[in-house]
């Protein structure tokens, strides 16, 4: 019965949907905002990355909300599973090999995860994806390593500076005069590392700050006791 | 440095932010801080209300002139709205500071802090992708602090909210979709003027798509499940965000597209229709409630239908009204809710039979449930006797005779379940003696509530003068499309 | 049809199965595996499309990351569905 | 458009799941079956047809060559918000499971579905 009106149901969605989809242009040129992005990004920004001059200056405020997301995600989290931490974990710790392994990655892993925000306004990736690295490579530690811990208060204070840093950065523009996250910086030559004004900034603060967001979250929920 | 109304914004996420860190200092400071943050909107909204009463300010954010850049629009109706939810914040910061004892207290102002982000967000963003992040920053907020108490029934409220609220977004996050595909542009503003560049068919589908994403926070029927589950299972001071704050501003984020986009007869009776029915299901199931909090969470949907109603006559004299009665809910669900918060604790119990004799026991409390039921009833000499009247007044000025009815059956119905508490309030019966008092601070964050109910309602000048502007900034697309691209 | 048509037929059709897997699979973490599976075809999607951020997004966020909550949170419940 | 097809049929396979299912964690699987839907649709909407990636890594590439920036920045912060949603409800199935020890939403209702 149920799975007759979920079908029923799904059926009509999916007949509005065709009908709008199929007189949808697929793959041809559009007028709007992004021919204006594409061709005054550079001239503008700084920042050879489209898509990164997009998500961190052009449409910044998106990226404030969605670092407040994930801070959102790991306090609600927090919050939810308040009182259910134990440090009862796996009784065995994985084989020497893989602990090895893990040793030696962590590092580079962790490098990748910084080389991937830093350079977020010249190449694919930035904040979030190098924040994403990197708590993968905390990650790794914790299935190898039966007590690694990290620090809750370092947790803290990382998340909490690196999102004053963004809203301070953002404060700065408005107290200049100008509006919140505007640019004070000199822009410089595209493609160079220090370039873009206050992209590589703002990106860097992000991957700190998704980065030990995420390992919260992970913390958070491995730690749980059943 | 000016106040800006980007700082609406800002100012609760960098205290979100600094919350942790002065957790470690002490417990005091970070109960602290979310009263200075309203305090110090209050003064920016001191400053910027006159002014965006005349003309809406659009500000800029990172530099870039819209459409390519996101902008904020603090016209007339966000102005009011956000000095709602400032006041509104501020009480149920009052009253959370005695009343949220249990850990993590850090926690919870921090999500506090978030949701009112969002939803200042909500009111004051000119983008329409930018709505769905604080939309979601909202909604997360809201399902963490259901389940604050970790409760069975909190957690299972919370993921049905979830479940409901994941289906807004996404429906939401496809419209928006549409809306760029066609448009090539995210600015509200900028889309009205383009949107008779979307094909009929994907329009009906925005539409219908918004509706439903919008219409979930907004509690229209028949997408509010969520709503009585998670009012009567999150802490109290939460119950009072919902009404007074995250409703508010889903309708607001509804009604502006619905007004810019949308505006043909045919969606406005739609809406009516919507309204009615949403009233008229909700007061029914409210009356056969027996718990308090989903009395009043039930009587919360009603008045949402009210005020779409109000919304979907179009007119002037209706729209102010629809805002007056918005202001006017706000204030007065959240009185009680603080009201039923402390009853249910003195009580012990979350039925309405059980709350027989606390009149006596517990005065003031209940003196204040009482103030609260007569509001909302719309009697005088409270403020909900002039919104509901000017409700009234403006449909049968439209000539609508069967709404006006449906209204009157609707009002009825609430007074009877109403009173009914009220009087089960004040029969007098030997209660056990009972130590817990109310604590000081939630009695001034309900007097306060009570003090402006009564004065609003005594002289309804004071709140009235500032609706035309703000009625008139909702209705009139042409002027939103104007400022929102100079 | 060019060899780019097809590979994109074949993902998608891969992409669709690996729904399908993981909403009718009992053992819920073959379900979360699935899903993973769909993060990968996706990214590798999104790359097609030009879209190498997106696609480097997916692959740290949905391929990693999401699934490990999962399995995470299946292991502090049950893994089998009644 | 055959990205369009494989989107569309990801979003109401992850519906379907979301509305017919009984366990929690199978409900989650859905949202995040919706999400990459509706991630994958969006991108497929900013394509242009033989243009490159809109990145100006080389002096050859001119912008007139490159798909809609657009929707990647929009989709970028859509999938970080996914991941959002789905930890905060994976803690909520959590907590559901400590207080009932099961994940069948029929044995769990106590308030009225």
């Amino acid at each position: 019965m149920r799975k007759a009106i979920a079908i029923l149901l799904l059926a009509i969605v999916g007949y509005y949907f065709i009908n709008v989809f199929i007189h949808m242009p697929f793959g041809e040129k559009r007028e709007g905002v992004g021919k204006y992005y594409l061709e005054n990004t550079v001239k503008e920004t700084g920042a050879a990355n489209v898509v990164t001059a997009i998500v961190v200056s052009y449409r910044g405020f998106d990226t404030l909300g969605e670092v407040t997301v994930l801070f959102l995600a790991a306090t609600g989290l927090g919050a939810i599973l308040f009182g259910k931490r134990g440090e009862k974990r796996r009784l065995q710790g994985a084989s020497v090999i893989v602990k090895t392994t893990s040793m030696m990655l962590y590092p580079m892993v962790v490098l990748l995860g910084a080389y991937v925000f830093v350079h977020g306004h010249l190449t694919p990736g930035g904040g979030f994806q190098g924040g994403a690295i990197i708590a993968t490579g905390v990650l790794l530690m914790f299935m190898s390593y039966r007590h690694f811990n990290v620090s809750h208060n370092a947790l803290t204070w990382i998340e909490s500076l690196a999102g004053l840093t963004f809203a301070t950065v953002g404060l700065i523009g408005l107290a200049l005069g100008t509006t919140f996250l505007q640019n004070f910086l000199p822009l410089g030559t595209p493609n160079d590392l220090v370039s873009a004004g206050i992209i590589p900034i703002i990106y860097i603060a992000v991957g700190f700050k998704v980065g030990a967001e995420l390992t919260g979250v992970l913390d958070n929920m491995l730690k749980t006791i059943r | 440095m000016e106040f800006s109304p980007v700082l609406y914004i800002a100012i609760p996420l960098f205290a979100a932010f600094l919350i942790p860190l002065l957790g470690k200092v002490s417990k005091t400071l970070v109960k602290l801080t979310p009263g200075i943050v309203f305090l110090y909107l209050s003064y920016g909204s001191i400053l910027l209300f006159p002014k965006a009463m005349e003309k809406p300010i659009v500000q800029v954010v990172a530099g870039f002139k819209p459409p390519f850049g996101i902008s904020l629009y603090y016209g007339a109706t966000a102005a009011f709205l956000i000095t709602m939810v400032t006041i509104v914040g501020f009480v149920i910061w009052l009253y959370s500071y005695k009343f949220i004892i249990r850990e993590p207290i850090e926690k919870y102002y921090m999500l506090f802090m978030m949701l009112i982000t969002g939803s200042t967000g909500i009111l004051l963003t000119g983008d329409m992708f930018n709505m769905f992040v604080f939309l979601e920053i909202t909604s997360i907020a809201a399902y963490s602090l259901t389940a604050f108490l970790r409760d069975k029934d909190g957690a299972e409220a919370a993921f049905k909210y979830l479940l409901i609220g994941s289906f807004s977004s996404t429906f939401y996050l496809l419209s928006v979709m549409i809306i760029y595909s066609y448009t090539g542009t995210l600015n509200f503003a900028d889309i009205a003027g383009k949107i008779d560049l979307i094909p009929p068919m994907a329009k009906g589908f925005v539409l219908v798509l918004v509706l439903v994403g919008m219409g979930i926070e907004a509690e229209m029927f028949p997408l509010n499940g969520w709503a009585p589950d998670a009012y009567s299972q999150a802490p109290s001071p939460v119950g009072a965000v919902f009404g007074g704050i995250v409703v508010k501003a889903g309708l607001y984020a509804m009604i502006r597209i619905v007004f810019l986009f949308f505006k043909t007869p045919e969606v406005m009776q739609f809406l009516i229709f919507m309204g009615i029915l949403t009233l008229l299901i909700a007061e029914m199931a409210a009356m056969r409630q027996h718990q308090i909090k989903r009395m009043l969470a039930f009587s919360s949907i009603g008045q949402m239908g009210l005020v779409i109603i109000a919304l979907g006559i179009g007119t002037m004299g209706s729209t102010s009204a629809a805002l007056f009665q918005m202001f006017n809910h706000a204030l007065i669900k959240s009185l009680l809710f603080f009201a039923a918060g402390y009853l249910v604790f003195h009580s012990g119990s979350k039925q309405i039979e059980d709350l027989e004799g606390l009149g006596y026991d517990k005065p003031v409390t209940s003196f204040f449930f009482a103030v609260g039921a007569l509001a909302i009833i719309g009697l005088p000499p409270f403020s909900g006797f002039w919104s509901k009247l000017l409700i009234l007044v403006s449909v049968a000025k439209a000539g609508d005779i069967a709404i006006l009815l449906l209204i009157l059956t609707g009002s009825v119905i609430e007074a009877i379940y109403y009173l009914r508490a009220v009087v089960k309030l004040y029969t007098r019966k030997e209660v056990p003696d009972n130590v817990r008092r109310t604590p000081i601070s939630g009695l001034v964050a309900m007097g306060i509530l009570a003090a402006i109910i009564l004065y609003v309602g005594l002289y309804p000048g004071v709140i009235e003068k500032w609706l035309a502007p703000a009625a008139n900034n909702l209705l009139n697309a042409a002027d939103y499309i104007k400022a929102g691209l100079f | 049809m060019s060899w780019l048509a097809v590979l994109v037929l074949v993902l998608v059709v891969v992409q669709i199965i690996a729904a399908l897997f993981s909403v009718w699979q009992k053992d819920l973490l073959l379900a979360a595996l699935g899903t993973s599976a769909i993060s990968v075809v996706l990214s590798v999607l999104f790359y097609l499309l030009q879209a190498p951020d997106v696609a480097l997004t997916e692959a740290a966020i949905g391929v990693a990351l999401s699934t490990i909550i999962f399995v995470i949170a299946i292991k502090k419940t049950d893994r089998y569905e009644e | 458009m055959l990205y369009y097809i494989g989107a569309i049929s990801l979003i109401l396979i992850g519906m379907y799941a979301v509305l017919t299912k009984k366990n929690l964690l199978k409900i989650v699987v859905g949202l995040s079956i919706v999400d990459s839907g509706v991630n994958l649709l969006f991108i497929s909407v900013g394509y242009v047809k033989d243009a490159t990636a809109p990145i100006f890594s080389m002096p050859s590439l001119t912008a007139d060559k490159m798909v809609d920036p657009v929707p990647q920045a929009l989709v970028l912060t859509a999938i970080v918000i996914g991941l959002a949603t789905t930890a905060v409800a994976l803690g909520l199935v959590i907590r559901l499971y400590d207080h009932h020890k099961t994940l069948n939403i029929n044995k769990i209702r106590q308030l009225k579905w």
